[in-house]
């Protein structure tokens, strides 16, 4: 499959101000005070590695989040983007995120799940066209289905 | 005779597919060539080939890794190409689709590693008399190393597996048992699908050596519910230096890996490392990317064709070769089997076949003579070798005529 | 500054190759490909991807045992390759030429044949800091295996083994010295005759993971006197899934077999089994024939131009790179030290290794980036992976002002 | 390497009367009473197998010989002729016949070393046309070359 051909001025759309914001000043990096959930995203291909704490409470509602690990402007901007997006929804609605991101970098934009209005995670659409680069924006949302599951079934980036 | 028989739309098709194999299309010694030694080593089409050169021209890079435009475009076709397989032989998932370099290396690789760490003394490994030496030394190895023992299950005078026999040996001793889908040496095609069966219900496993089951037949692993199934690239129209191993994905996730070194490691460190998941684990170190390529464009042409339209030419063909060897006089057919595919050993008279081979390719048709790799089943038929003619879909009734006309002309000259 | 430069009449001959190599005349998302990936995969000059072609096309079948004329020009041409490669790295004799999948199978192998069988607990295997992981997880699994320790000498900084650290590890409890002739990762040539020499006094014997060796200089078993060169077809303008294991003859010989099969065997029956001779005791089952005729086309090719034409032409361009790369500013080599190949490490100010590689893509400039299976060199270096440039013949002054250039607009992009 | 043209009549050169003959009825087949130097002969490429058995005597002269085995009619015939010229020849013109022998299947008439009249050994040159035949012909003649070294050297058939 030949990589449509794309001018250097694309790199923008890949790159947007957001990303490269949120890739360098990544919000809510570090670990949290109580973590009820956790997990390990991990890209064996190109060695991006993190790790997502969230603190749950009783309503499965998420209170806090938080991310640690490196990785590139893709996956750390998205890892950020997500604990902004989550933080005070409740577990089922993180899911319709997951959901509506994943659809969006898959190409699927009708997602597969509740609709939800991805906002700022537009920004993460121009991913899309760099097939090598879609597992670096979903690595943090494949940990947050992990963690979130982690009560009930075993823990899976895939 | 030829002329005569009735085909179906079918099989006329499968016969018109010989022009898509370049090889086939020469002279040897002055004679238009007539492959019969599919069963050692089958002939390419050219869509297996031309994929191969593309890739190598054009997309070539390693695979995995890469960000870059060549390194995404390899793995997106190796990748596809471990889809195609996982169709092919109806897996459930890619996960339980590894790569090797063949039959050889994926038996070894269950011998190794699903064998070698739970095997040791009083454990038994079970296997029958018709196996193929790749089917034999690695269980031999293994057992040398554990201290466990080696059984071997019958066949007779016909070239079958006294089923019987094999049953009696079935027991909770047996960690293993590793059979062929079909010989390579007498063409029987066994009944795997109720062997699986009556040695699931003693809770033994089953590999099956499916070199010689791919090439020639529909083969759903699914339904046969094996629990390893290894096949080779170069006997289903491939390249050499590729295989598969199907493992269920249960049993490869417990597997330690066979190989260390790059891609089945998540994380190395000299405290530790991490392997990687399924299939990843197996695959230790650049692979064979074109080969698995070509092997995938394989797997596509003889799903174009269908497997089923396949096996029914085969059949035609391989009956028409039956009731013409036999017609020979002073033959010894060898392999006699009810349940047979296109492979037939034989003896003619008192030449020795490694004569006969000379003799038939000096006429322009390859067969093979020795002992087939199966050592075993020459010494149970008496013989030190045979002359083995064996079919694939691209061979027709010319082919088994042009066959005969030769072993008479091997009679005159030892006349 | 390309113009200006003065080359001899050897560099310009390997300067006009690239036009041997299709993949590279292509455009990759609008731009001129300049691949500088081949220290991951090099491409494949038409040279050996029409001598497999024509193979496959015209001479296939399995070798070593057929009396057909397909099996004897196959069986030709495929230990024709051997004695290719004998000759390709100065080996006393084809019996110590074993043909293997790649670099990682050759470790293996002798993980498993020579050192598995002979180390317990308190011997030693001693590596570097600087290995692949296809030099380093196989000496894991054989010390979790057996009992034994693997000791690992220090780098310094720039890259370099640290001699005086690594000859004090030897001592009479070291099995096997296992060590890279040059480092993938960081470009290091390491003095590999004098280490053997040292390690030789205290009779250990060494394994050389040559997959970086062979493509970019002459490179001399006998002459190096080490124990066992491992190397893969695909970084020498192979293809995929070949590769070669050279052992001394003495050794090979005393070491029981990896992988049981055919024609690794002379006989088989149920009470035992009598191995072939070298080096067909180690290639069990049918083995790569078109991708080894391709490596020996590799080797001829590569002949034809000259080693050390190639090494004087890399050096120059290896030179030139440094030179570049250095006046960047913000840049980080890693990878300094002061004997090194056409391979450069680096990281661009706080730009991801990654993302520098789809800016690089983008505009035709194929690197490779992350950690190069060399997770340890990542670690002592502190950082998570690098991008990596690496240099083949077919390369010359534009790729590297291609890559500057494309760096430069990444450094604009992440202003 | 593609094999020359060749048409069916020239089986007849391989398959000679003489090699038909001595395949069918091989002289001096079995053991000996008395055996002093032996070596078997395995051809791994075609499963031709054979054992040759010479009695020397003190001044090194081939008193008897004698081989069994199995093989095709090349490899028979071979051994049959050559226990028909090795008996009464010393040691040393015994391997002047190998050397003959293998000089004349290599395609290489010189010979290297003493000249000898090859007489019915000339049957076997049709083997020459014949690449992979010519291991078969002179495969009892490296059985021969071992068993008479085998004193002092390994024995070896390549
Ligand atoms: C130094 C070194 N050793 C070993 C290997 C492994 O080679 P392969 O993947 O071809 O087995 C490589 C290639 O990645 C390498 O660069
Ligand atoms: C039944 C059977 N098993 C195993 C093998 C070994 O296959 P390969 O040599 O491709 O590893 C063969 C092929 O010779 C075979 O026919």
């Amino acid at each position: 499959m030949i990589v449509s051909d794309l001018h250097t001025d694309d790199l923008r759309d890949l790159y947007r101000d957001l990303i490269l914001d949120h890739a360098r000043n990544p919000r809510h990096f570090g670990k949290l005070a109580r973590t009820t959930h956790s997990a390990e995203g991990i890209n064996p291909l190109c060695g991006d590695k993190l790790k997502l704490y969230l603190d749950v409470d009783s309503d499965e509602i998420i209170k806090e989040a938080a991310f640690e690990g490196s990785g590139c402007a893709i996956s750390v901007a998205s890892a950020s983007l997500l604990t902004d997006t989550v933080i005070g929804l409740s577990s089922i609605d993180a899911m319709a995120f997951f959901d509506a991101v994943t659809s969006q970098l898959a190409g699927d934009e009708r997602g597969n799940g509740k609709r939800v209005d991805l906002g700022k995670l537009r920004a993460l659409a121009g991913v899309r066209d760099y097939p090598t680069r879609v597992k670096c924006a979903t690595l943090a949302w494949h940990a947050l289905k992990s963690a979130l599951r982690q009560d009930t079934a075993p823990a899976s980036t895939e | 005779m030829t002329q005569a028989r009735q085909l179906n739309a079918g099989q006329t098709a499968v016969a018109a597919c010989r022009s898509d194999f370049p090889a086939l299309d020469q002279d040897v010694n002055g004679h238009h060539l007539v492959y019969l030694d599919s069963a050692a080593s089958a002939q390419q089409p050219s869509a297996v080939i031309d994929a191969m050169t593309r890739y190598e021209s054009h997309d070539h890079a390693n695979v995995h890794r890469g960000v870059h435009t060549l390194s995404h475009r390899a793995t997106d076709a190796y990748e596809g190409a471990r889809e195609t397989l996982r169709g092919f032989i109806n897996a459930a998932s890619t996960r339980e689709i590894v790569f090797t370099s063949g039959t050889t290396e994926s038996i070894n690789l269950v011998a190794q590693s699903f064998c070698r760490p739970n095997l040791g003394p009083g454990d038994k490994v079970l296997i029958t008399h018709l196996e193929h030496h790749a089917n034999i030394v690695p269980w031999q190895l293994v057992c040398e190393q554990t201290g466990a023992e080696l059984l071997v299950a019958p066949i007779n005078d016909k070239g079958e597996i006294v089923l019987d026999a094999l049953y009696a040996l079935m027991n909770d001793e047996v960690r293993l048992l590793a059979i062929a889908h079909v010989s390579n040496a007498l063409g029987t095609i066994n009944p795997i699908k109720d062997i699986i069966a009556e040695a699931h219900a003693q809770d033994i496993p089953v590999l099956v050596d499916g070199a010689q089951g791919v090439p020639h037949m529909q083969v759903d692993v699914s339904d046969l519910d094996c629990d390893f199934y290894a096949f080779s690239g170069h006997k289903m129209f491939g390249p050499t230096g590729t295989g598969v191993l199907y493992g269920k994905e249960a049993l490869l996730d417990a597997m330690p890996p066979y190989k260390g070194g790059g891609d089945m490691i998540l994380e190395v460190s000299f405290s530790g490392t991490t392997f990687n998941e399924l299939p990843y684990k197996f695959e230790a170190g650049t692979p064979n990317i074109s080969g698995v390529i070509g092997l995938g464009a394989a797997a596509r042409y003889l799903e174009k064709i269908g497997m089923q339209q396949i096996e029914s030419w085969e059949c035609e063909l391989s009956e028409y070769m039956t009731q013409r060897l036999s017609g020979i006089e002073d033959i010894r057919l060898i392999g006699t089997a009810a349940h047979k595919a296109g492979v037939q050993s034989f003896l003619l008279g008192d030449i020795h076949p490694h004569d006969l081979g000379t003799i038939l390719d000096h006429q322009g048709v390859a067969i093979r003579t020795g002992h087939h790799c199966a050592m075993p089943v020459m010494e149970y038929f008496g013989v030190p070798g045979t002359a083995r003619a064996s079919l694939a879909l691209y061979n027709n009734f010319d082919d088994i005529d042009r066959l005969v006309e030769a072993l008479e002309k091997a009679k005159e000259i030892f006349a």
